[in-house]
């Protein structure tokens, strides 16, 4: 490698103006929209308030995508559509078009390069997504394996709009949950303390920042073989992960160790009820690779339960709210142990100090 | 006579005034309380004036109990030396608080003699108050009353007198005997009671549906409340009756968009549609239709540990721990109390000194404190499952096997019941 | 004083039995009520299931009664009533009579000889009661005279059921709070830390159990003048009063400290929302016996905004959830200050973590 | 070719899957990322067997700047030598993800040249990821990508990339210029993006209602959602429209019931009768009816601070510090750049190392926090007002004081403003 003879200054830009790749009807109209309907599962129509139409056919990828995949959904945009996408939140592909007959046109054409069409309202969305195995340095197991997986299961979800309200669900291939809060959440739940390779610590560890991490204060400095290491009290470690990052000797991960827990309720939205974090649901899952069937069937009967018993505009949280977590567990068909009471900051604030009970 | 002006300004307004029942003991000149009343007056007027009290504790019982007498000396006996004992004897009233006037007149006969002649019906535990007792007189009073039929309540780190509502005795709501309930267990750690051992006090009370009307899960360590495990009844006339009464926008707006889960809706032809399995029991749709609205039939009591007030880390209102048990047959009862017998022993072996049960759950966790007492987890005793990662769950699946194992039990009980 | 020859030994009876005191129609019901109206104010038609009929009136006390208060009431159960009474809950009593024509009658005796009747309902009932400096040895204030001045002001309420549901309301003279929770709850607050009487500490206070007391460990065992007594960091302390009670020496009570505050919202009930704590409303209210009138307007303008605004069946506490607690703090004209962000173990969970707004 | 009989079975099912695009990258054999790609398809092949990640960190960036670039190394390198350095570039997308098909394909002609052909649309905190690159070639893909106008987005302990909802682009609910909003304030901070020097990571994020479609409570420490201040516009024949297509039981049980603080009452005529001074601004009937129901004219946003995830004392949502703030006017975005720079000056100056806003809010306590930032208590900040009397309130006369002249000034300012 040659160093470059005049290094090139960066034009700091920050985030670009996205005028000049919005829909000229979205520019048009910017501000201005009145209202909107679902014509079918995978297409809205926005109303402006002059009268004018869009319409957008939304479509799921895979997130991860080769430039192969992009440039098929380019040459669909520019076919069918009118050159301009934008992708969701969720890693859905937005085209939008300014009449309503090009809209089937579209559709057979993404069904038929094999991108779902679906993902709006009341439909399963894309499942929210990090990195796993494939690029981060700490993981516990492969997101986009685990998402591949449960979104083969779903499939028919996202391409309808049968469920009682939007579901979003996420996964996180660590404890640190990169991805979310979700309707429901898949993350990897370590279940035992790290265990620590002593020769490397003292190489490659700053100690007092590993001591730092822990939220419980487990890990002390301690001499091991007369090399400065660190120990862990295992009484109090909660078998976060937090201390790897920093350390990658404490070893968090192993087939022992590294499992998979489902969570339920998670909402961002401020819609009829605040936000609210996900709740355990099953623990100690296996990290089945490379399809996770465990863990499916666990998301599928959830998912299910929910479909066949929620109200209309319930969330996943709001419908258990109402019917109650000793229904929920009833319906669903897992177990209640004492890993599902509370126990971190704050925990007497769960714990039900009222007579309101559910038979 | 003590000049008393502050005082006298309590006795303008329409509320009773209870300055002026204290002239009226320091007035009874014929009474041996007079002179008492007197200084008390005095004493209470100094405070008015200093803005202070002027009480300070000491140590009076009676013979072969621990507790249940409040001493009070003054510290002001010099100026005040007809009062410089003070001391309430805490008597336990009749469950529910029933009174013939006999009774009534009797303990005023007692109170004439040895006391001051102030009583106070009740105490926020639920004791009468004989308020106003001499260190002398203590034993005489306590004497008459006890061969009364009256006992002395609690106080000190004991076991505390008890309340219950008026209930089964005239009211509609009631789902358990709350009379049975209430003598039943107290009168079962009467020990604990008259000889303070525990490590701080313990109270119970008990109400008959979740109306609450003796403030149970705020107020006591074991609270027991009246629910019942089947579908409300109701009286479809009756719903359509308060519908023309009131109106169907104020009858959804009151009764349907009021209730905390959404269990209700109002049929287009104002009849009511329950869906039981998302009613929590609160009580209000019944409250507002008392005629039409009843609890199920399959009735007993819910229980929760762990209420009361803030000394040291804030208020703490009670736990649900057991969502229901039935209580009907005498064996039901003594299973109710083999429970409370449990709670009593395990605060006693793990309670720091001075904390009470419900201090004690919070600093050794639920899971732990339920293990200890021997009760399965159940959904009902939170609002919702663990938010929090941060645990270690390696045993997960052992424990959810023991949930299995417990649920097929159950179920096999239930058929083998049936 | 003579010892006694032969100490008598108690009779544990513990509890007694109700049954004999009791109405012999409750009795003859016990257990078999079907429903209950109120007539007027004051007044309670119960009905069982067999048609019997049980007509309750009910009437204001002073609880802490001399002889001649309770005489008396025995004399109206035996003239008008039938020889029965109760209390309740909140010391106002009951007479029970099995038909109608006795209400009236009974009404009157009670009204002439100066016991309000009323209590019912959705009035204002009597207010739950303390110690104070009748007897307690530890008080800031007087309950006995906080009652009646508030009482006096609201007995208009008490005798009527103009409010949107039952009010109830607490008092308490020191912060150990032995009066609970309300909807309004009028409670001394210390504002200044302890001054230690150094001389006294070492004679009469056992040192451990004071430090041991303190709940945010504020008290350190200290020399003062050579002799062991206590210091208090005063950065740290939270003004609780509770470590005044193991000892004396720690005056917690003193003009500039001994003030009151307002509460509200507090719930014990239930009924449609789960129990809840008051709230605070209003500090460093003087203690301005004999009458503490600025107490009893601060208690008014609550007591009124709720009744001008609250819906049917709305307890305070629901009423100001739904109006929202900007708006309550107007409708009152009282200060929202940096005391009412909540700072105690678990506040967090006390905050708006939502969009939720009001305005 | 590396054999990947697990991997392969991830491209069995209907959804689209992310190996069959990787090995169509492999095949690509006449491209420069080709082998790269095998190697890759094996170390991950290898990672489904072992169920472990071989990646480790360490530092890459391009001149000029600290951050933006996620650096990775393989552990083993030995086996799989091609994708030794896997870097991942984090670029900003143009805010709402507003693409021309000319831009992507742009895109992808650097990421041919230069990387491995692989993009995630998007990253969870809205960076389009441009991922696996070697150390050599990241200078040159960023310096490509730098001329088409795009710029690293944050890494490390920084500000980082924001996200905002589509908005008013193609949203009737959206209360605010999401584009500006983002624009002017991420824009305003540049430096604090690309050269790492706060104490930990910061994060924005912009929905245009409280529906909101970018999680920002819960995953921003600084959270700007539209909202409104007057009442809601109700359009009462859509209304009844509504109800005749849905029937008076089911709107009643799905928009009157369901309303959190029973705002909203159907009358008996079929139009709504809505309390705005109850509303809450949650979004729901708006959601349900949304030609019947918009957002007032009386528009803004509200500001939450503190959200993050769960390391260390657990996850936290974003808590309402600014109820309400006007964002129209150039100065009106002035103001919020200002506001937001009080901000990150107070989190640089006094969160600990590692320290989110959130936990630093919590450390010090809310009054502390707003004391430092200058903004005045607001009850919207809380669920309810303390519970606890354990408080030292000796300045709360003075402290109200302060609350009355400032809405006295709040009171003129409106005056005069009018
Ligand atoms: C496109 C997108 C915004 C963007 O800038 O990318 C978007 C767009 C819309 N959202 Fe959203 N939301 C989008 C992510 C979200 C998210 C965040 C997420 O998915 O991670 C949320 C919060 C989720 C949560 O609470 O956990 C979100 C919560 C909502 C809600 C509230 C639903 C509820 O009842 O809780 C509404 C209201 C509704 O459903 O009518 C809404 C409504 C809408 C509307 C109807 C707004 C409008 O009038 O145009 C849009 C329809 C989209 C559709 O596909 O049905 N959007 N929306 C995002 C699409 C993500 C996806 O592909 O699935
Ligand atoms: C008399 C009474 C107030 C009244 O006028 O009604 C009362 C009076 C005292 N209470 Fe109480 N408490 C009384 C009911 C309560 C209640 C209400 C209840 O039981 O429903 C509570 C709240 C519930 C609870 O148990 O927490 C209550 C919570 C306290 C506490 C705080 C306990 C805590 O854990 O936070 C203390 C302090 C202590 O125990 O150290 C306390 C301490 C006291 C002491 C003993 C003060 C002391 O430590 O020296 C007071 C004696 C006053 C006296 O001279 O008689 N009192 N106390 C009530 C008892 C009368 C009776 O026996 O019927
Ligand atoms: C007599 C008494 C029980 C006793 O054994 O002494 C009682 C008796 C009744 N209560 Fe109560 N409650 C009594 C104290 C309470 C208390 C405790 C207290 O006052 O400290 C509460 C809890 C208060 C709280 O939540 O803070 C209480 C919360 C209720 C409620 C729930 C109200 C609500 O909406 O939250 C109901 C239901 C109702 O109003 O229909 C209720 C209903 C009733 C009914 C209607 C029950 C019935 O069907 O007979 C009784 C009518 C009484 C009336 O005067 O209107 N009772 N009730 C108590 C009278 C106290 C007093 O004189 O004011
Ligand atoms: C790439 C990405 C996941 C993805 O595939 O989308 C990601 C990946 C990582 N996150 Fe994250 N986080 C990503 C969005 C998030 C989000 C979501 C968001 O921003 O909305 C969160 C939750 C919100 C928050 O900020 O708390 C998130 C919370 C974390 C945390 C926990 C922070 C906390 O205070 O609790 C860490 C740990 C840390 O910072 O030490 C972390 C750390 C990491 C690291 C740097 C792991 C590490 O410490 O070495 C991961 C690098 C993976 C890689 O190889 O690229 N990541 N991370 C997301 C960034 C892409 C992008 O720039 O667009
Ligand atoms: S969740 Fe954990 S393993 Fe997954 S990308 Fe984030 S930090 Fe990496
Ligand atoms: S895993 Fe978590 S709790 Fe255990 S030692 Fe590491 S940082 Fe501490
Ligand atoms: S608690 Fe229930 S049963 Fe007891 S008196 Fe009150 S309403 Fe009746
Ligand atoms: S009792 Fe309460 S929860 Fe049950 S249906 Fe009636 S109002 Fe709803
Ligand atoms: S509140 Fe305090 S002062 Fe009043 S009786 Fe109870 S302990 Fe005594
Ligand atoms: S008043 Fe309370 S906080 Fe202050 S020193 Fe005493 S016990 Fe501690
Ligand atoms: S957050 Fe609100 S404004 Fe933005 S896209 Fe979602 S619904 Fe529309
Ligand atoms: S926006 Fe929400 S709070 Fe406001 S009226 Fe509609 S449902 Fe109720």
């Amino acid at each position: 490698m040659n160093a470059p003879a005049q290094p090139r200054r960066p034009i700091e830009s920050g985030v670009p103006d996205p005028f000049p790749f919005m829909h000229p009807l979205m520019k048009k109209n910017y501000g201005n929209w009145d209202w909107h309907d679902r014509p079918r599962p995978g297409v809205l129509r926005h109303v402006a308030r002059n009268g004018d139409e869009i319409w957008t056919v939304k479509a799921g990828t895979q997130r991860q995508m080769d430039v192969f995949s992009v440039r098929k959904l380019c040459e669909i945009a520019d076919t069918f559509a009118e050159g301009y996408v934008r992708f969701t939140t969720r890693s859905n592909i937005e085209f939008m078009v300014s009449t309503q007959d090009k809209v089937e046109p579209l559709i057979d054409a993404l069904t038929s390069a094999g991108f779902p069409v679906g993902g709006t309202g009341n439909s399963v969305s894309m499942i929210s997504h990090t990195q796993g195995w494939l690029h981060c340095d700490i993981p516990g197991t492969d997101a986009s394996g685990v998402v591949k997986s449960l979104m083969d299961m779903m499939y028919d979800e996202f391409i309808k709009e049968e469920m009682p309200n939007r579901v979003k669900i996420t996964t996180s291939c660590c404890q640190i949950n990169c991805g979310g809060q979700g309707d429901i959440s898949i993350n990897v739940q370590y279940t035992k303390p790290p265990k620590i390779n002593h020769d490397l610590v003292s190489k490659i560890c700053e100690r007092p920042a590993v001591v730092a991490r822990c939220p419980v204060a487990a890990i002390r400095p301690a001499m091991v073989n007369g090399k400065p290491s660190l120990e862990v009290d295992e009484q109090k470690c909660v078998c976060c992960g937090a201390c790897y990052p920093p350390c990658p000797p404490m070893q968090i991960n192993g087939a022992d160790s590294t499992k998979i827990a489902v969570w339920v309720g998670g909402k961002h939205s401020n819609a009829r009820s605040k936000p609210s974090f996900h709740k355990l649901v099953v623990a100690n899952l296996p990290n089945n690779a490379p399809r996770w069937p465990e863990v499916a069937e666990v998301v599928r009967k959830i998912l299910y339960a929910y479909k066949d018993n929620a109200k209309d505009w319930e969330r996943m949280g709001e419908w258990i709210e109402r019917i109650g977590w000793p229904r929920f567990f009833e319906l669903t068909g897992f177990a209640f142990t004492k890993h599902h009471l509370d126990t971190w900051t704050g925990s007497r604030k769960t714990m039900n100090m009222s007579a309101h009970v559910h038979f | 006579k003590h000049a008393t002006p502050l005082l006298d300004e309590l006795e303008t307004g329409p509320w009773p005034s209870f300055v002026t029942g204290l002239k009226r003991l320091r007035d009874a000149e014929d009474r041996p309380f007079a002179p008492m009343m007197n200084d008390l007056l005095g004493q209470l007027e100094h405070s008015y004036e200093e803005r202070k009290g002027f009480w300070k504790g000491g140590t009076v019982s009676v013979f072969g109990y621990g507790g249940g007498v409040i001493p009070r000396f003054s510290e002001v006996a010099d100026q005040f030396p007809a009062s410089k004992e003070f001391h309430t004897l805490r008597i336990q009233p009749p469950a529910g608080y029933h009174y013939t006037t006999e009774l009534l007149r009797q303990m005023c006969d007692v109170w004439e003699k040895h006391g001051s002649g102030l009583i106070a019906f009740h105490g926020q535990s639920g004791d009468i108050m004989f308020q106003g007792c001499s260190t002398e007189n203590t034993q005489k009073a306590f004497d008459e009353f006890n061969e009364m039929g009256l006992d002395l309540g609690g106080a000190g780190p004991a076991l505390r007198t008890s309340m219950s509502c008026v209930g089964h005795a005239r009211c509609e709501k009631s789902c358990y005997d709350e009379v049975k309930a209430h003598r039943t267990v107290i009168n079962s750690f009467l020990d604990e009671m008259h000889r303070p051992a525990l490590p701080y006090k313990f109270k119970f009370k008990f109400s008959g549906c979740p109306n609450d009307c003796v403030n149970a899960i705020h107020r006591s360590d074991f609270a027991v409340l009246g629910t019942w495990r089947d579908a409300m009844k109701v009286n479809q006339d009756e719903v359509k009756a308060y519908v023309v009464a009131h109106g169907r926008k104020y009858t959804i707006d009151s009764v349907i968009a009021m209730c905390p889960t959404r269990a209700l809706s109002l049929n287009d032809d104002d009849t009511l549609d329950v869906d039981n399995k998302s009613c929590v029991r609160c009580m209000h749709c019944l409250n507002v239709m008392p005629k039409a609205l009843h609890p199920g039939d399959d009735r007993g009591v819910s229980i929760l540990l762990g209420g009361k007030r803030s000394l040291k880390v804030g208020d703490l209102m009670g736990t649900m721990i057991i969502p229901f048990m039935k209580l009907e047959t005498d064996e039901e009862f003594d299973a109710l109390v083999e429970f409370a017998r449990k709670l009593i022993d395990f605060f006693a072996e793990n309670a720091l000194e001075h904390e009470r049960i419900g201090e004690c759950m919070d600093r050794i966790g639920l899971p732990a404190f339920l293990e200890a007492i021997g009760v399965a987890p159940d959904p009902n005793m939170v609002n919702h499952p663990r938010t929090s990662s941060y645990v270690r769950t390696d045993d997960f699946t052992a424990e959810a096997e023991k949930y299995f194992e417990r649920k097929a039990r159950e179920a096999d009980l239930t058929v083998a019941g049936d």
